[in-house]
């Protein structure tokens, strides 16, 4: 074959907020595939793209929007077409407050630093200011917006409790990681655009038939829980 | 060049130079010590001295940041009884980039101290002068490109800092952001272009000290030697 | 008799080219005296001299400078150097390389007395040179700052190691008065090392002669060089030799 | 331990040691040409050499990348003429490192010669000695404690560097994942137990090096003096 | 007459103590000859070996030594201090602090000639101390050391900065015969420093007088100093005195 890698093992480039449910997935492909190795390289979409542009030896590529695997289609990269495979929530988490309440806590004289995914980079951070300005708040707490460089970052800022309220993916506050430390409430979804999640095949791994083999095992049941297990909504559901 | 690029780049300079002046000032006494204590285990300090330089910047950060927390013992004393918060705050990037940088101040402090032969010390003591007046005025004066190369290191290396002020600063512009961090921003939003530009003007604002720097130092030399 | 300003007995290990020895050596020194310590290369000499000075550490005895102790094995008592009222010529001179010849007078001098520098600088011939490092200075000029530093302290105690042995024998003799003169001036007792028979009977008025890490010998000048040295035939002025050392005996 | 946990960390000691060893040869003849040449303009050379300290690392990391690319002048030359491509290679985070701790090995050196009185190069001189014999017999084993800066400096900071190889070397296991990118992603998996456990190792090995060099160093600088 | 070794006539800016001033000085020396160049401290003695060896470029004149022109301002060649074969004593001995008493005497020897070189430990009297590096060496050891470092290359041209003066009178005069017996044993030139007029006497056949930058006086080491020396009053041996230097000059 003419991929770079070894066969037997896919690499796959993923968001930082699959994190979670792409090592479960992961996890259950090698269980009913044994002798397939998967490496999965978390980072943020924007860096993940620019080394696929650079020839990075990946054979799939997960984006936390659908932006990026559009641009590698166009830029003829990509070994097939984007396919969206999730929808992502924005959520309000706290370790200290009560977020049952929703938008309304930002208005607490108490919060001192909300942290949120760099805007202009992530996303989840776009989606964050894009709600914040829907329910005008934006110019009352910009003063207390910190950013991640990602959000995942952002999650840790509010997990240590240097921030008092992070503004992160529903992905992250259900990780075991998260859940067990504090409260979230999910966002109206009216209030930002949607969160559409795609994948491409990265171009010549559209012929390994292991790569194949998991793109398939996306499509699964098994997958489609764990997806939901986590907070994803899928397309056709959706729909 | 917008003013929001200027500020920016005027946090950076500020916390360069704030970071080689406090270290220069702890350097000293730390680096003599060193260099001439006869103490057996002082090799346990140098080796922690040096631990900033092995730990990945972003999780000495990540460290800081817990040690920042109110949640936490250090953190939450300071805001219990002093209200201050370092996360997030220029105080707080200013900490991490003073510990980060200490080695490059120190290392090449000692380096220079051991560089000199043991009758300097003895002549200056003979004749009746003080161990802070010997340093002053015989010591660090003969280690002056010893004393350039820390300070050049310094301030350069926390102008080009990045990982631990991503980790505690919250990219908060006017009090965080600093230039090395707006450069990845952009190179992260693809807007290389911009990023370009910024990192142009960076490169050729430090390249510019440092001509300045090494010529003064090249005078220098000349002048000592023959 | 007058009194004794300086009292010591101290031991240290040596390592010479004989191998391993022992300096131990017992010294009274009166106050104001000018009192030369002779010996071969290696004796020891330089040793004596920082151990007064303080810079190494002996491994026993005492040394009790007035009523003072600078050391006592002991009582466990070791003052530090820059506690010792004394001016000390390095042989090698251990100059700042960073000073001109003048900042380093200036240093020395606690009350930094202008005119007493010049003076310095002018009888050290060093006036036209004082802007200068020592770098740029040749090994004579580097010789007579080191004593001129010394002096601009007016120690109580000055320690002279070899300090005249790079100089033409012009500026030897002058500076040799120098030495007199400041010690009598300021009442600075005196310990020198010299190599230069002439110098010690001409400066000093008491010879310690160290030899094998003990005294062997001690008295006035006269008595001390008047027994022959051993292995050295007895003295006889040819014709064919101008002695420039002996030429200027007589003052 | 795991062993991909293992594998990570052999990555991150082959890549300090063949970094510090290929500066340490490069950085020994470089050092000397700036400290005794007398070309006008070496001081250019000298920020040159010092303008990695001063860039972010990830925008050093986005230009490499750029070079390396296939796709432009430097790398689409070695992808056709050897077949070569440096990016997400070992080589490749390899050129990286090095070029990132150039100033550290450098500098260090640079500071050693600098202290020598020059005395010493003129008497080997008058020996007949060349200037070859020169540097290696008198010189070098004259600045051992610049030199053993220098090898400490550069070889912790390519084990603690993440920046430049998060941005070329693609975090790929087994062949561009270091340790330091490892703990990095392990704390921004939240996971702060896992990143604990493998910082505390990391700063561990680097404490137990450190503290050998420094011991061995010390035992060299009492033999030295007096 | 013999045939002349080294020609020269160099010139070079001097500051002295007594201002800006030049060195400007012809010199023949004869193959095998042991000249002296004698003068008072900062005459630029120093500055003169060192342009002889090539670490100093004078600011015109030439150097031909045999047939070879070593420097010449006119025809700018400057050939390097490594290809010009001599043997440099220091005034202040440039031992190199990283290597042992025998490693310096190594590294200087290029065939590595291990009799020669036991022997010259044994003639300056290091042998114990073969091991040791010179920062625990006496001044005098250093110096011992450093002369017998130049002696071991076996060079054509020996310089030699006041090798003996921080030796003791037996020292010097056993040195001196060392001297003495390598200018013979390997038919070095030697060009000494010096101050002590009788050790001038002794060694060389002939003196340089450098006063003010130029040769002022020359001739026989007799010649020279029979006649009185400036401002010194003349020779008269007191009883009184007894000086180890005159009192072997008969051999
Ligand atoms: N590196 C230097 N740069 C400039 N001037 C120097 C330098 N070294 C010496 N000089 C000056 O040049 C003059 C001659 O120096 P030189 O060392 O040749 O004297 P010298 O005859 O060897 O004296 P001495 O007997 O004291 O060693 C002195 O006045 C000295 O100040
Ligand atoms: N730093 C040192 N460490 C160990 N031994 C030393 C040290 N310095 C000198 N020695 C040894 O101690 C002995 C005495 O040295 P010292 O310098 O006191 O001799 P000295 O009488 O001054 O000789 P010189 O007339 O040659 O200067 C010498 O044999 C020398 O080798
Ligand atoms: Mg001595
Ligand atoms: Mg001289």
């Amino acid at each position: 074959s003419t991929s770079i890698l070894p066969a037997q093992k896919i690499t796959i480039a993923a968001a930082a907020d699959l994190r979670f449910v792409l090592d479960e997935v992961s996890n259950e492909f090698q269980k009913s595939n044994p002798g397939i190795k998967v490496d999965i390289i978390y980072g943020s979409s924007g860096n993940l793209y620019q080394q696929i542009v650079n020839q990075a030896p990946f054979n799939i590529f997960f984006s936390a929007d659908i932006s990026f695997p559009k641009k590698l289609d166009s830029m003829n990269l990509a070994g097939s077409k984007p396919k969206l495979y999730a929808i992502g929530h924005l959520v309000l988490w706290s370790s200290t407050l009560d977020v049952s309440k929703g938008i309304e806590i930002l208005n607490n004289p108490d919060i001192k630093k909300i942290s949120i995914a760099n805007p202009r980079v992530a996303p989840y951070g776009k989606r964050a200011v894009e709600c914040l300005k829907y329910y005008s708040l934006y110019d009352k707490i910009k003063d207390k917006i910190v950013e991640g460089e990602n959000v995942s970052q952002a999650a840790q800022f509010v997990l240590t409790g240097n921030a008092e309220l992070g503004l992160i993916a529903l992905s992250l506050a259900l990780s075991p990681e998260m859940s067990s430390k504090g409260k979230y409430f999910i966002l109206d979804g009216k209030s930002h655009s949607k969160l559409e999640q795609a994948y491409v095949i990265i171009k010549n791994s559209e012929t390994d038939k292991d790569v194949l083999n998991f793109v398939q095992f996306i499509e699964s049941e098994k997958v489609r829980v764990l997806f939901g297990k986590y907070g994803f909504k899928l397309p056709v559901e959706d729909k | 060049m917008d003013e929001a690029f200027l500020q920016t780049f005027w946090i950076s300079i500020k916390l360069a130079s704030l970071t080689t002046l406090i270290l220069f000032c702890i350097g000293i006494p730390l680096a003599y010590f060193l260099t001439y204590s006869t103490f057996r285990s002082k090799v346990v300090l140098q080796a922690l001295v040096s631990m900033p330089l092995v730990l990945p910047p972003s999780v000495l950060g990540f460290y800081l940041l817990l040690a920042f927390s109110p949640n936490y013992l250090f953190g939450g004393w300071l805001n219990n009884w002093f209200g201050i918060r370092l996360a997030f705050s220029f105080a707080g990037i200013l900490i991490g980039s003073v510990i980060f940088n200490l080695p490059f101040m120190v290392n090449s402090i000692q380096t220079g101290f051991s560089n000199l032969p043991a009758s300097l010390k003895d002549a200056s003591y003979t004749l009746g002068k003080s161990r802070t007046t010997t340093i002053s005025k015989v010591l660090l004066p003969n280690i002056k490109p010893a004393l350039l190369t820390g300070i050049c290191l310094t301030f350069a290396h926390s102008i080009g800092e990045f990982g631990v002020i991503l980790m505690i600063g919250g990219n908060i512009p006017g009090k965080t952001r600093v230039a090395s961090l707006a450069v990845y921003d952009e190179v992260q939003a693809l807007n290389f272009g911009m990023a370009g530009k910024y990192a142009m003007f960076l490169f050729l604002f430090s390249f510019i000290i440092l001509l300045f720097i090494y010529s003064v130092n090249r005078e220098y030399q000349k002048w000592k030697r023959f | 008799m007058e009194k004794v300003l300086i009292d010591l007995h101290v031991k240290k290990k040596l390592h010479t080219n004989e191998g391993e020895g022992e300096l131990d050596v017992c010294i009274n020194i009166p106050e104001q005296a000018l009192v030369t310590v002779f010996g071969k290369s290696g004796a020891g000499k330089t040793t004596l001299l920082r151990i007064i000075a303080g810079l190494i550490k002996p491994e026993g005895g005492f040394i009790k400078v007035g009523g003072q102790t600078w050391y006592d094995s002991g009582a466990n008592i070791n003052i530090k150097p820059q506690l010792r009222d004394i001016g000390f010529v390095f042989q090698d001179y251990a100059l700042f390389p960073n000073m001109t010849v003048k900042e380093q007078l200036l240093y020395a001098s606690p009350l930094k007395e202008h005119k007493y520098i010049s003076e310095l600088l002018d009888v050290f011939h060093l006036k036209g040179l004082c802007e200068r490092k020592p770098g740029k200075l040749s090994g004579g000029q580097q010789q007579r700052l080191a004593v001129a530093r010394a002096l601009a302290r007016k120690p109580r105690i000055l320690l002279l190691d070899e300090p005249l042995s790079a100089l033409d024998s012009e500026m030897r003799l002058a500076l040799q008065e120098e030495i007199i003169q400041a010690h009598t001036n300021f009442n600075a007792t005196t310990l020198l090392v010299s190599h230069d028979v002439y110098e010690v009977s001409r400066l000093s008025n008491y010879v310690y002669v160290i030899d094998n890490g003990r005294i062997s010998k001690q008295g006035k000048p006269g008595d001390i060089f008047n027994s022959a040295m051993p292995g050295r035939p007895p003295a006889d002025e040819g014709p064919n030799c101008y002695c420039s050392v002996c030429g200027s005996l007589r003052q």
